[in-house]
């Protein structure tokens, strides 16, 4: 049985240790935000300008000057500041930023990402992606195992446009979770599945420990 | 520019473009989507109807929103962004070859705004690193990690959008509205900032201004915001 | 650093330079001459007898203030700095040749400073070009201008004051006291704040935060404050 | 009779036109403030991050943080802004600062300026004068038109180290005042002296108009 997106999530709140500072892609990484205990200190960065993100606000309280990286209307904390972009991308490109969690189309046995542009369809920008992967300490890939079509989307290398060369350091899927360290080292399989199907789900080869 | 008559403050939008546009200029606007948008600058940009404009600016805005007015008029030949998304009419004007189209990395094209207003002509960075972006661009490895050249950016016209704004040109920002604006701010040789508030001087505290009156040329309170909220999100209880 | 345990308050400057001192490291100081200077981290760094310290500060103090404290102790081995004017024992340690000299013209110093914390390895500037600054510096021609190449700077440990800050890490900084402490608190791999006033989180307004907590690893409120004037002038009626 | 140094300040003044940002240097030009009268808007920005810098304290006004870039306790006014030293320089970098007036121990016929450093003394550091000669819109030196020994300040090529190159613009002495703009013009002289005491006490040659 492969994991839901909700355990996905869950599994994924899991790195955000304790003080962690921390940026949320657009999709389902944002959907980490859900799975962070008050307990431990994790502070949400929105490349918009915030640090501090707080969660949506309810009706009648959003605020249009007070939005997330997505355009999500989103509420502050008692800890948030604002900033202007270029010191967020300073925050972000100088590595203050602990990990960051995106989505993919594909990732490569070196860690490479795609994840902006598919070529021959509408490109609409890689946005704070490619500052992120290059920039923050961790990244964290949060994908299906495969794409709609089946296809598998952790490659020997990428055949789409890459978004950064060797950045990622890990992979959770629905199907397990991957580290990225000279290959693909299988970390965890999802329950009922077994080493052969995660081998003929991924293009890569996969180093089982 | 220097405002020889150190009259910053306009009534109108339009009354502040005056003299200052021209056909095939460079002009940086503020906002994050539809967020800190200067409204009514790029309304009267729109009724202006100068042409052949290079426009700097995160996004390209929505239909009939933000930028996406300056779309319909076709008055924009290039844009320099990082994401164009959920305009239909932009999709069009790019795949007939009307509008020309730069992506930048969000943080490089904030840091190359920046870089502008700061009188650094180019800077290194590891974003974009082995992308498309890399392409055709200086590469240097410094201390081992490999890097590129951006150049910085400069406008003819900035067009900002402030909470707050004093009649010398000291802005303040409010919430995530801050985006762009106060780079942008910096990097136009002609910088026109629009506020909610305008206030006298002395009202804004020294400590907490955001952008420095020596940035802003004219400065004009705006009317009848319309802050559309793009992507409405609530929390379920 | 990430401070796992998220425990940034510390109540003594001498507790919270524990684990982060080693000979022979790079510390940055805030301050401008004697002002907006970390008086209580710079005396606890005394007392620790660290040594051989490269210090990257705009000044190097008056005698018996500010850095000049880790003169008299002979702990730094080299200054990377901009004017060090009105200090006879730096005057003496450099002669002698026991303390190291790097001028940086002021603005390269805080551009290299906030290139560092800002993950740029170098940038391109007019400033020094034809001067001894520019020796062994690779040149560059932009737009038929000529510039120099200038790298980031990044410390072991950034020492800083403010005047306000809360316990998550956020500062503010009053007036001229704000000089370098907000870029060097950026570019430290370990920043310790100081501040007049430690408020609780909530109490500082999101819009007004100098230095975002996520820069700041370690926090105290300082004491005995000798907010030294260095150049008391006075208007004559 | 050669230009008092009162004069001197208030012939400099005359440069400040309405509505412009200035930078004063430290020594004499800080005596220029003195002349910008109340009508025409002159901005005066000091390095150390402040823009809008107003007189001396009154005594028990002064405030410890609350200085000017020669590190004088200085007053604040209602249009005033503080800043980080890294924006104040983007500010003087980035050609923002219309005016900056500075002292000199020579100015070459090229504009080349110097005045920071003299081989064999102990050097105090370039401070910001190499940054702002390099950055602001117009450079106008302030100095006595001869050293104390009697040797002229206004060269063929500087023999000191330089501040930059081709940066002056307008120069003021006791005796004169002179553009550098393909040599040294000479714009006004000083009342009573002589063409020829001006080329007497000049190694660079003057052009007269």
């Amino acid at each position: 049985m492969s994991w839901t997106r909700e355990k996905m999530c869950e599994r994924a709140s899991k790195e955000l240790e304790d003080g962690f500072y921390v940026n949320l892609g657009i999709g389902m990484p944002t959907l980490v935000a859900n799975y962070i205990s008050e307990k431990n200190n994790v502070t949400l960065q929105s490349e918009n300008g915030m640090l501090g993100m707080g969660p949506f606000p309810k009706k009648g309280e959003e605020d249009p000057d007070l939005i997330n990286a997505g355009k999500q209307t989103i509420t502050s904390l008692p800890d948030s500041s604002f900033f202007s972009s270029a010191d967020s991308f300073s925050m972000i490109r100088g590595g203050h930023i602990d990990l960051s969690i995106l989505g993919a189309m594909q990732v490569s046995e070196s860690g490479d990402l795609a994840n902006w542009m598919i070529p021959g369809k509408m490109v609409k920008g890689m946005g704070g992606a490619m500052d992120l992967v290059a920039g923050v300490k961790k990244v964290l890939v949060l994908m299906d195992h495969n794409a709609k079509d089946g296809s598998p989307k952790i490659v020997n290398k990428c055949s789409l446009p890459l978004t950064g060369k060797e950045v990622v350091d890990l992979i959770i899927t629905n199907l397990g979770v991957f580290e990225v360290d000279k290959g693909i080292k299988v970390l965890e399989i999802a329950p009922d599945i077994t080493k052969q199907e995660l081998i003929n789900n991924t293009e890569a080869d996969l180093v089982f420990s | 520019m220097n405002d020889k008559t150190f009259k910053k403050v306009y009534k109108e939008a339009k009354e502040a473009l005056e003299g200052v546009l021209f056909d095939g200029m460079v002009v940086m606007s503020g906002g994050f989507g539809l967020c800190g948008l200067p409204e009514n600058l790029i309304l009267a940009l729109r009724d202006s109807r100068v042409k052949n404009l290079t426009v700097i600016s995160n996004n390209a805005g929505t239909e009939g929103q933000g930028l996406g007015l300056l779309l319909e008029t076709k008055q924009i030949k290039k844009a320099i962004s990082s994401y164009v998304g959920e305009n239909k009419l932009f999709e069009k004007q790019y795949l007939s070859g009307e509008i020309e189209l730069e992506f930048n990395p969000q943080g490089t094209l904030a840091e190359r705004v920046r870089a502008g207003g700061a009188g650094i002509p180019a800077f290194f960075t590891a974003t974009g690193v082995g992308t498309l972006v890399s392409e055709d661009k200086t590469h240097q490895s410094f201390k081992g990690k490999e890097y590129i050249m951006e150049t910085g950016l400069t406008a003819d016209l900035s067009i900002v959008k402030a909470w707050k704004g004093d009649k010398s040109g000291n802005l303040i920002y409010r919430k995530t509205a801050r985006n762009f604006n106060p780079v942008m701010a910096t990097a136009g040789k002609v910088t026109i900032a629009e506020v909610e508030e305008l206030c006298e001087v002395g009202e804004l505290d020294p400590d907490y201004i955001h952008t420095p009156g020596i940035y802003v040329n004219r400065i004009l309170e705006g009317k009848d915001y319309s802050k559309a909220i793009e992507n409405l999100t609530l929390s379920e209880e």
